[in-house]
């Protein structure tokens, strides 16, 4: 049975089960326009530009993305979808690829409706010069939250206090990754006008994808073995 | 005491020196409490071993 | 087992911190624009290098456990993982200390590699928590492990990627700036981190020790209590 | 029976949970299309056992053989020819008996034709499309039946597959799990009646011990009752 089979099979399961439950991709857009809320309220400001805009922008999707993360394993956990595929002859890492690619639909879900709300709630400058770069960014910075976020939701579905680890564990290793996407953004909502991206800011993620990619592709096994 | 070379900043070395050595002292406490665990439990099981002090108390092996 | 070099070591580390401390307080000059605080500097500097050392020792015997299996690679990756939060303390601690005496306030966020060192420190924070939500001890090793090989992973990112953010700081970066240091500050350099490596190694292989007896201790007590 | 290599060759298999001992030392043989009953008190060691020998547990110590590999280096190997049924189904609860069934034919890499012809056995094209969670146990114990053999295991690891089945249902799947399968099957059961119509060997377990290991003519079902004395 082929790796990539396994991972087609497991994706299709997934979404078909969030397609009928809808259990989390509405709740983090939900949470992402209430932070939003927040946010002008706490900074008490009707508009945002600038580095201001985009750590706004970067903070809400980073918590919402803790939200999918924490569902992640869920059903396999209470539902015996563990032992279930690990009684398939495929490869362990396809449940990796598969969480990953989830989650990666479901970031990508959230910001395709989160941003265009940010941009009408809060957003001083016109977001559309803006869109190209900050749409590289989001891919970029998507692939590395899902890979590291698949590997914390592993890490902690078999702890007693999974609520409480996920949260503990992803923010310090995600930060890299708001510290790029800011920086990289600041500029594009600078309020003139959108500047260029800092090329660097790419590198950046680009790295933290390679590295953590191969990281994860490692040592994902051991967290299943037993 | 040999006169230390201190000047205003004095206080704030001092203080960072102290500092390191409080927490190490501290982890070598948090060490010894231990330590001094692992004793009490060696009597418990000396006292185990030996139940019958009038006899002569039989040695019981442990493999 | 663990207890064969430990007399020689302590003393050893004993010896070197002394001499460090005399280097520092009585050899080396004043640093030319920081003046006297710069004897903090002596401090912070190994304690941070030695703490990211202890992290990435962690982080080796933990891909040593996970091929291995062995529970001796598991314990020395805690012990390692463990001391290394404690110099970490300190070096934040030391660091403060620092910032107070020479920019005046307690935190400073032009520091990349400070800033840096406290989210490292958050993330390796949540290594205790997560070893005690986990009840089975295989997989409680295993998963410690596997954490220990992340974090060792994010260790440089996290570097690289907070100090691109403070680049366009004109702060004198200090610590990564020793190489223009004059002979006599090297040396006490020098010495000051070899004396803190031996530090590290005494207290790693005393607690490995005392973990050691208490793990025995625990077999012996079950077998005679079988027997008993 | 021809003296093919045996199905499954366990010698002093061990596995430990911390410092307990949840399986010391279980030493057996048993012959292709043989079946093996395993009986014992809750907490034995049974479920352990079972869980080792469908390749989810590593083994601490000993050998273990299972359909020529060893474990727990070939379990890949073996993995595609086992089918487990244990207490919990391994069904998803929001998906309906075809989706479950149909996932699982992908992840095995097997036609999905089969699906029908097993839905229409155990009785359930009616509700074929309905939330597993809709299902009574005992429905849901057929659906669970119907993965276990979805993928035509070679050899059967049966955790009480008669639990919560009316007696038209046990007709209605036995000839998937029951002795006319042909596959070799291991069966933990604690109606000893039952269990010891159905099998060939014994294994009687206490703690992790291996206390009884017999053929099943050497055996009545007084000397099994003791195991839960």
């Amino acid at each position: 049975m082929s790796t990539a089979g396994a991972v087609a099979a497991l994706l299709r399961k997934d979404l078909r089960l969030e397609l009928r439950t809808r259990e989390s991709v509405p709740a983090m857009l939900l949470f992402s326009v209430s932070t939003f809320v927040i946010f002008r309220f706490g900074l008490d400001r009707e508009t945002l530009a600038g580095d201001l805009a985009a750590g706004v922008l970067w903070v809400t999707l980073l918590f919402a993305a803790v939200l999918g993360i924490n569902r992640l394993f869920v059903a396999e956990r209470e539902e015996g979808g563990f032992d279930a595929f690990l009684l398939a002859p495929v490869d362990r890492t396809a449940m990796l690829w598969a969480k990953a690619l989830l989650l990666f639909a479901f970031l990508t879900a959230v910001e395709l409706a989160a941003v265009p709300v940010y941009s009408v709630l809060l957003l001083g400058p016109s977001p559309f010069q803006a869109l190209p770069g900050l749409a590289g960014l989001l891919v970029l910075a998507n692939a590395g939250i899902a890979v590291v976020g698949t590997l914390v939701a592993a890490l902690a579905i078999q702890t007693r206090a999974r609520d409480l680890i996920v949260p503990l564990l992803a923010l310090p290793l995600l930060l890299p990754i708001v510290i790029a996407g800011a920086q990289a953004t600041a500029p594009l909502f600078a309020p003139a006008g959108a500047e260029p991206l800092p090329g660097r800011w790419l590198t950046v993620l680009g790295l933290y994808d390679v590295i953590f990619g191969l990281v994860a592709f490692a040592v994902f096994d051991f967290l299943l073995e037993d | 005491m040999p006169a230390l070379p201190l000047d205003d900043a004095g206080p704030y070395v001092a203080g960072a020196y102290l500092v390191f050595t409080a927490i190490i002292l501290a982890y070598v406490a948090i060490m010894a409490s231990k330590l001094a665990r692992i004793e009490r439990e060696l009597d418990e099981l000396e006292k185990l071993t030996e139940p019958e002090p009038e006899p002569e108390p039989e040695r019981v092996e442990a493999q | 087992m663990y207890g064969r070099g430990l007399r020689f070591l302590s003393i050893a580390s004993f010896v070197a911190l002394t001499v460090a401390f005399a280097l520092v307080f009585f050899y080396a000059p004043n640093d030319a624009d920081q003046g006297f605080v710069y004897k903090i500097f002596f401090l912070h500097v190994p304690l941070a290098l030695v703490a990211l050392g202890g992290f990435v020792a962690g982080g080796i015997y933990g891909i040593k456990h996970l091929r291995s299996g062995r529970r001796e690679d598991d314990m020395k990756s805690y012990v390692a993982i463990h001391l290394s939060i404690i110099l970490g303390l300190a070096t934040l601690a030391t660091g403060m200390i620092w910032a107070k005496a020479s920019w005046g306030h307690w935190w400073v966020w032009d520091e990349p590699t400070l800033v840096a060192f406290l989210i490292v420190f958050l993330l390796y924070s949540c290594y205790q928590p997560l070893r005690f939500a986990i009840e089975d001890p295989e997989r409680q090793a295993r998963y410690a492990a596997v954490f220990a090989v992340i974090a060792g992973a994010f260790v440089p990112i996290c570097f690289m990627s907070v100090r691109f953010a403070q680049a366009s700081v004109t702060h004198p970066r200090v610590l990564d700036s020793s190489g223009s240091l004059p002979g006599s500050m090297q040396l006490t350099l020098l010495v000051s981190l070899g004396a803190m490596v031996l530090l590290f190694m005494t207290l790693w292989k005393y607690e490995l020790t005392s973990k050691h007896a208490k793990a025995q201790l625990r077999t012996l007590k079950r077998r005679l209590a079988l027997g008993a | 029976m021809t003296e093919a290599a045996p199905a499954i060759a366990l010698d002093g298999l061990e596995r430990r949970y911390g410092e307990r001992a949840a399986l010391a030392g279980v030493s057996l043989e048993l012959p292709a299309g043989a079946t093996l009953a395993v009986f014992g008190a809750n907490g034995a060691g049974k479920t352990t056992l079972l869980r080792i020998l469908a390749t989810l547990l590593r083994p601490h110590a000993g050998h273990a053989r299972v359909l020529g590999g060893s474990l727990p280096r070939d379990g890949w190997k073996v993995r595609g020819r086992i089918g487990l049924l244990a207490h919990d189904p391994l069904l998803y609860r929001e998906l309906s008996p075809r989706e479950n069934l149909r996932f699982h034919a992908r992840l095995h890499g097997v036609p999905t034709a089969r699906i029908e012809t097993l839905l229409e056995l155990v009785g359930l094209a009616g509700r074929g499309d309905d939330p597993v969670r809709t299902l009574s146990r005992g429905l849901a114990q057929r659906v669970a039946i119907c993965r276990a053999v979805l993928h035509e295991p070679d050899l059967l690891l049966l955790d009480e597959p008669y639990a919560n089945l009316d007696p038209a249902a046990v007709e209605a799947v036995s000839p998937l799990v029951g002795r006319a399968s042909g596959c070799t099957r291991v069966i933990i059961s604690h109606d000893i009646e039952a269990g010891l119509g159905e099998a060939d060997l014994v294994l009687g377990l206490r703690d992790g011990r291996q206390v009884l290991r017999q053929v099943r003519s050497a055996i009545d079902t007084a000397t099994v009752r003791e195991l839960y004395g």
